[in-house]
């Protein structure tokens, strides 16, 4: 497997650049923690995006600078922050119950393993302490529109899509796409659909490194890492 | 309609063995501190704790947990606490971790008096195991229960003296539901108000669902991952 | 019948005034249209109540002085009212999610008929306009504590209180206390126990006029009018 | 997140003929008056109305029912009105009602993403008939299914260009709920205010609920039961 291991796979921030690109304007976003929060030092300045963040705040701003950290105002992932113009609190219920009527456009968040019939498992390792869901399965059964973003592969080098998740699930049949450091798929009734490759990755790489079925059609172009987009965070 | 009493000492002064608790917060931002140091106080033991977190080691539901009064927690999203992990791998403590979204509108079915729920989340999970599923519109959804509890300790911004409580940006979470979801409801506040002083548009927890209120002491509130952008 | 008809039954400021009796200090009370209403003006000075209106709001204060109403600020009834210190308002799933979990303790209502089962009726007469249950149904099936606050008979001199009610139910077995204008009963497994008769009415008349099963022990004392019980409204 | 739009009659402008409509308020009491105007003025017909109550003969709903534009009324207190009677008695409006708690929560359900609810209103009476019926800790709960509308027309007092709104005193009533619960929210203010001018503790919907919203005119703001103290 080394002989195919990429030196041009994506770096976190370049994951994270790409899926900025599947925002569109005027969606409500919630963004997990990890490589997902980094999608908001990504979107365009001149698009208007809502973050939501399901411990109650929608409209959530960069974090504070220092000294202006404010205790009441923290994320879902406990991290201070700051609100935006428009911004407006709510009970974890209303906010739940956003996110399972379907407000929320667009989640992004991590996964240990993602199978390739969109289930997904992120929040338990058997054997291993386990620290809870959290928000987690609330949004992965309710979001319209679920973006995985992950690495490709293990520290091992195991490929983390798979024909079916070893690890306890999360939710079932819900991611639509997948943003890893070697490609951009959308997981189809045929399994993963390989959509754009990192630069210099090969389609033979990312075969091999994708255990769950993978439909290649036609050529299939190299995503775009170079062009920097405007940041507004 | 007067329900303030003096303090925390007080205002928990029949929270017993084995009773079950709801504690409001997310983290440890917006939680009852003054309650929780009155339970670590008194020592009252074998308790069942629902909240959305178990604090941390020196910090809000951890100081119980040093202490060993919590027999079960019922949480979302626990852990971030040493002892906690010793005391549950030791199988002194009891966890049932139950997803955020869940957690939250089992606790509005208490308070608006509805008996179960339908929620999509944890359908296809080990969640699921022994609940019912049905499906509404083609889509499963799991029947979860309304939640039962002995007291609910909530901690708002401003309230007055009947009870009537606003909650201070994200501080807000859990608070409004538990407060809704308590046989007893005991709310601490940074600021106690004569009745009259809320906007009544204002209020996020009318005082119908409180029977104790207090003006807390001494707050601390903790931040758990400081993140800041530096100034120039 | 006519034989038998009182002219010492309670006024309906009466009836209103002996249900004040029924209030404790620190009651959440949600009083209905007609007669309950009334009760308002019997709370006594020195007790806390606090009176809901399911449309949204804790606290309800007297009527407004001429010129002074408010368009936004309306009861049930849909009477302009104002407020009292502390008062706050919400909305109708609130409303009537504090009303179904039990946190009214006291709900007065008025009825066309009352069986001694406790069930009630008072929304529908079939082949009359059917204007609808408005919160009727919802208030019956929840509180705790229900006294209907009636007259005994119709105005052909017909019991209102019955085996069972012939006209559609608001609510099956729910109704505690029946405070009219003859007598007060409490709904028991047994039929309506009589406690009180108004003044001047004979436990003969209310056996007459009571066509469900009714329990009668020992003396019945007289309902007592003449103590003036302070009014705040 | 600009969702300003000019007036009533752009923001209804494909409310077409045949679709359901939720219209908040309680009586007259924060009812989408400009709405229900650009309504009566387009001439839309064939709509089923989900609305507490059917306003009075000339005024709120009362209005679109004097042109035969409503279908079918689901609410739960009408007839404040003849030409409502009228149409009832005749065959040519049908009407749903359905208790005031049911109503409300069952919008909850809508904009909750839950798929029914159980309620004890209604239970042992006519409006159980059909319904699933189920026990709970020994007390019968009926079934009732979420709310699906196609438009949802509200009234707030304020609110700020991202469709944040707040409302005023009683005349809150439905209009949060129906906020919440239709596929397409479009609310009416009093007063329009830029993003950033409302308190975000003191929302009370949240805009990602709302998709038009813009500056009513003219509100008459009629008292149904105007009910006085005499000044001395």
């Amino acid at each position: 497997m080394a002989g195919l291991q990429s030196i041009m796979a994506l770096t976190k921030e370049q994951i994270a650049k790409r899926i900025s690109r599947e925002l569109k304007e005027g969606y409500y976003v919630n963004l997990g923690i990890g490589i997902p929060t980094l999608v908001a030092n990504y979107i365009p300045e001149d698009m208007n995006v809502v973050l939501q963040s399901e411990n109650g705040l929608l409209g959530m701003g960069p974090f504070p600078l220092e000294g202006d950290e404010d205790p009441d105002l923290i994320n879902a992932g406990k991290q201070t922050i700051t609100t935006v113009p428009g911004s407006v609190f709510f009970d974890s219920a209303m906010s739940f119950g956003m996110i399972r009527a379907g407000k929320v456009d667009l989640t992004v968040l991590g996964a240990m393993e993602v199978s390739d019939k969109g289930d997904i498992a992120n929040w338990k390792i058997p054997g291993k302490m386990v620290k809870g869901m959290g928000g987690a399965m609330d949004l992965v059964a309710s979001a319209k529109n679920i973006i995985v973003a992950m690495m490709h592969t293990n520290p091992k080098g195991e490929s983390k899509l798979l024909p079916a998740c070893t690890l306890p699930l999360t939710g079932a049949g819900c991611v639509k796409k997948i943003v890893s450091d070697l490609a951009v798929l959308d997981v189809t009734p045929d399994g993963f659909k390989l959509l754009e490759r990192a630069p210099g990755v090969s389609v033979e790489e990312i075969k091999a490194k994708t255990a769950g079925r993978l439909i290649v059609e036609g050529d299939i172009p190299e995503i775009e890492v170079k062009k920097e987009v405007g940041s507004r965070r | 309609m007067n329900k303030v009493v003096a303090g925390a000492d007080e205002a928990i002064k029949d929270i017993t063995d084995g009773v079950t608790i709801m504690l409001g917060g997310f983290g440890l931002c917006g939680i009852p501190e003054n309650c929780i140091a009155a339970l670590v106080k008194k020592g009252v033991g074998n308790l069942t704790c629902i909240s959305n977190n178990a604090g941390v080691d020196d910090f809000g539901i951890g100081l119980m947990l040093k202490q060993k009064q919590v027999k079960k927690m019922i949480s979302s999203y626990v852990g971030e606490n040493a002892e906690f992990e010793r005391q549950l791998l030791s199988g002194e403590l009891q966890v049932e971790l139950i997803p955020q979204g869940t957690l939250a509108t089992r606790c509005l079915a208490t308070g608006y008096g509805m008996p179960a729920i339908f929620t999509p989340a944890g359908v296809g999970t080990e969640v699921a195991e022994g609940k019912e599923v049905r499906q509404f519109n083609g889509k499963d959804y799991l029947l979860e229960l309304a939640f039962e509890a002995d007291f609910a300790l909530v901690k708002a911004w401003k309230g007055d003296t009947q009870g009537n409580l606003i909650y201070k940006e994200t501080a807000r979470n859990f608070n409004p539901l538990m407060a809704m979801a308590g046989k007893v409801t005991i709310a601490e506040v940074e600021i106690l108000v004569p009745e009259g002083e809320l906007d009544p548009d204002a209020v996020h927890t009318p005082g119908i669902y409180v029977h104790r209120i207090f003006q807390g002491t001494d707050y601390e509130k903790r931040i758990e991952q400081r993140t800041v952008r530096k100034r120039n």
